[in-house]
């Protein structure tokens, strides 16, 4: 049954490939920004690359996450998943990993690419990849809350980004310390494990609060 | 798969025979329905509130196998609200909802496996066709069809050549047939439908109501609400007024 | 804060808990100036100066009385947010709503003393070190949360969502917190740390003092916004007609 | 008495406007928060008086049903 929503979520995102472009778009430019802003000194773009690819990693992700429940919402087939015979929570979790598969892989699949402008080594654009690889199921999961609590709210796009950012600083600094871990040569097991911790506990423990929140966004 | 024996438990004999038996052994499958005659919808006291008014207070009914219920009432009276409740999305102010004798807010997934629920959305998404909507909703209740089933479904609603075209591109009476479509497959005991007929023509609703019909002769129950008078044919019918037609207490 | 009334369930009803209410602020508010009074004079007047920081340590007077009300006021609202989830109590959801806005304030305030402190400590207004910086995302949730009940039209949607986003920003305020202080130990330590109290005991108690001054104020003042919430929610009530004299 | 003159308690040894700089915020925080509350509570209760005398004008305060809503 969860396969069922996972590959229903996996068929209307493909359907809608302008969305899902939209989202790697936003990535690129805005990583793509900073070298304008900051200056093209190979030295310093090294220094704040982790960062700069990790928070913008996180706002691509925070700009797809009303789209996890709005338009079910709209077109009340959210009603029926809630009304399905699968805990709400399943279902939740089922439409996180279909997110995490439309927006975090391919975040992880193209930062090596931009990692290249910002002149990281080949073993620091593979810890990036990785990081990201480990951490966009958290930045789902947590989202997930978020998405659900402002279902329906009007200025909800603003609110989750008030109300999630928060919750997202321990994955970004966990993230981004794995890259500058990998930059300055040190161990990166520290931060990607502590960062696989995140993410199990993001995608097992939030679906649940996100049902609950689901479950008054119904009534 | 042949039922070597079958446990006469009140609540039990039924599930035992839904799960033992694939859905598309129709003709026993229903008979084992006829043998369980106490299947009950039982509401007492049912109370809602919206924007801190009462809508509505004091709202009872039994519904056993067979039975539809015709809640009718002016706009705005709760009837919506009243469907939402009994489906489990909407918790009551007060008062209970019991199936089977046992309260809905206790039984979770397994009332909810019990029960098909159409509201004013569609419930079906734009960008898939209605092939692909219905099959959907079928996995979603737990139901292996294969393709025959679903395209008989689709043209005894009147959509046959249109099967693989998006939803985007059909009339709004047309989506809403694929939205009811789901009852021709559907084999869950207790319907709820909230204003089942709205934008459809009159060959749709013929068909709409012989479907339902045919659900109530199964044993089913219906709880329905619309505007428009309808022949059912089926099944004893109960009606409950809402709003001003009621004398429930106003606040 | 968490002072349960006596008879729980008589005065669970927001009817029978506005007067009572209504009698306790006076008390409250007393209770904060004299507290306050008295933690004020040890801390000013009476400790001695401290070795290496002179007299500037004594904003820790202010500063660490209201970090710990922040962080204090956070898991009370989520306390009485999650049992208005739980048991759909109205009042104790009306309670976690008028506990936020005082959260917030004392958020700020230690954010802001922090900044003053720091800056003749360290030489600079804003130091990212550990503390400050979970402080400033508890001012995050605490603003999170109030923009998300002042969104929500419906209350009772705008109460459970509340409870919902509060319970999930305590269990997280743990993990951000050693995960901001993992990544910058900068910070002294904790200034009180009962164990090794590197204080003099006035000093100890003129900031226990203050902490009680502020939480008898963050009482009298939550209780009185949690009476204007009950007036605002159940204006249609007869009891609201007949406490305004109709 | 730790301060044996004015000056010097003012002064707080050249951190005085830090210190100062902190306590007047909070006090003023501290005084500002009722204050406000108070006059937000008394245009609620102008607003709320206001609507039950127009209900009253207009015979809408003979409530058949007496049971309070919940």
């Amino acid at each position: 049954m969860i396969l069922a929503v996972i590959a229903r979520d996996l068929r209307l995102a493909l359907r809608r490939r302008a969305d899902l472009a939209a989202v790697l778009f936003f990535f690129v430019i805005v990583v793509s920004l900073f070298p304008l802003g900051v200056g093209p000194e190979p030295e310093r773009l090294r220094e704040i690359a982790p960062g700069v690819l990790w928070v913008a990693a996180l706002l691509a992700t925070l700009l797809s996450l009303p789209r996890l429940f709005a338009d079910d919402f709209r077109d009340g087939t959210l009603e029926q998943l809630a009304l399905a015979p699968l805990p709400l929570g399943l279902t939740v979790f089922a439409k996180v990993l279909a997110h995490w598969l439309v927006c975090g892989v391919p975040l992880a699949v193209l930062s090596p690419l931009l990692g290249l402008q910002f002149g990281l080594s080949g073993e620091a654009l593979v810890v990036l990849s990785g990081a990201l690889f480990i951490g966009t199921p958290a930045l789902s999961g947590i989202g997930a809350i978020g998405a659900a609590l402002t279902l329906g709210v009007r200025g909800g796009g603003v609110l989750v980004s008030l109300l999630i950012l928060p919750l997202y600083t321990p994955v970004l600094i966990f993230g981004a310390g794995a890259v500058d871990a990998a930059v300055n040569g040190i161990g990166v097991e520290a931060h990607l494990s502590l960062l696989a911790a995140l993410t199990l506990a993001g995608v097992f423990f939030a679906p649940w609060p996100a049902a609950a929140a689901l479950r008054i966004a119904l009534e | 798969m042949i039922v070597d024996f079958v446990r006469i438990t009140d609540s039990a004999v039924y599930h035992d025979v839904h799960r033992l038996y694939d859905p598309q052994g129709d003709s026993l499958f229903s008979k084992a329905r006829m043998l369980r005659s106490s299947i009950m919808l039982a509401v007492s006291a049912l109370e809602c509130h919206r924007g801190g008014r009462r809508l509505f207070a004091g709202v009872g009914f039994c519904l056993g196998a067979g039975e539809l219920l015709y809640l009718h009432g002016p706009n705005g009276a709760g009837k919506t609200s009243l469907l939402r409740m009994l489906c489990g999305l909407l918790p009551p102010a007060a008062g209970e909802i019991c199936w089977h004798g046992r309260p809905i807010a206790r039984l979770g997934e397994e009332y909810r496996r019990e029960l098909c629920f159409l509201g004013h959305h569609d419930a079906i998404k734009e960008e898939l066709t209605p092939f692909e909507n219905l099959s959907l909703s079928a996995r979603l209740a737990g139901m292996r069809l294969d393709e025959a089933r679903v395209l008989e479904a689709l043209s005894r609603l009147g959509l046959a050549g249109r099967e693989d075209l998006p939803c985007r591109a059909l009339s709004r009476g047309q989506k809403r047939r694929a939205a009811l479509s789901r009852l021709a497959i559907d084999r869950r005991p207790l319907w709820l439908l909230d204003e089942p007929f709205t934008a459809l023509d009159a060959a749709a609703v013929n068909e709409v109501a012989a479907l339902i019909g045919a659900h109530l002769e199964d044993g089913g129950l219906a709880v329905l609400t619309t505007h428009q008078p309808v022949e059912i044919t089926a099944g004893a019918i109960q009606r409950l007024a809402l709003g001003d037609e009621a004398e429930s207490c106003r606040r | 804060m968490s002072h349960r009334p006596f008879h729980w369930y008589r005065y669970a009803s927001p009817q029978a808990f506005y007067p009572l209410a209504g009698r306790m602020i006076p008390w409250f508010w007393a209770l904060a100036a004299i507290f306050g009074v008295a933690g004020l004079s040890v801390g000013f007047l009476i400790a001695p100066g401290d070795a290496q920081q002179g007299e500037g340590y004594r904003i820790i007077f202010l500063h660490v009385p209201a970090s710990w009300m922040s962080m204090f006021l956070y898991l009370v609202m989520a306390f009485w947010a999650g049992l208005g989830l739980a048991f759909r109590f109205r009042l104790s959801s009306m309670m976690a709503s008028a506990l936020a806005p005082t959260g917030a304030m004392f958020a700020f305030l230690s954010l802001w003393t922090g900044a003053l402190w720091g800056k003749p400590m360290w030489g600079a207004w804003w130091v990212w070190d550990a503390r400050l910086t979970s402080e400033l995302i508890l001012l995050f949730l605490y603003l999170g949360f109030i923009a998300l009940q002042a969104a929500i039209d419906d209350p009772r949607r705008a109460d459970q969502a509340g409870a919902i986003l509060a319970l999930v920003g305590v269990v997280n305020i743990p993990i951000i917190y050693f995960s901001v202080k993992w990544w910058n130990t900068l910070h002294q330590g904790s200034s009180l740390n009962l164990a090794r109290s590197s204080m003099a005991t006035t000093m100890l108690y003129g900031m226990l003092l203050c902490a009680l001054a502020c939480w008898m104020y963050a009482i009298a003042i939550s209780l009185m916004r949690a009476r204007r919430i009950m007036l605002e929610r159940e204006k249609d009530t007869l009891w609201v007609r007949k406490e305004l004299g109709f | 008495m730790y301060w044996n003159n004015l000056s010097d308690f003012l002064a707080m040894g050249s951190h005085g406007p830090y210190v100062w700089g902190c306590f007047v915020v909070m006090a003023a925080a501290m005084i500002l928060e009722p204050a406000l509350l108070r006059r937000s509570r008394k245009r609620l209760l102008e607003r709320l008086r206001r609507q039950y005398r127009a209900e009253a004008l207009d015979g809408k305060a003979a409530r058949e049903s007496s049971g309070e809503c919940p």
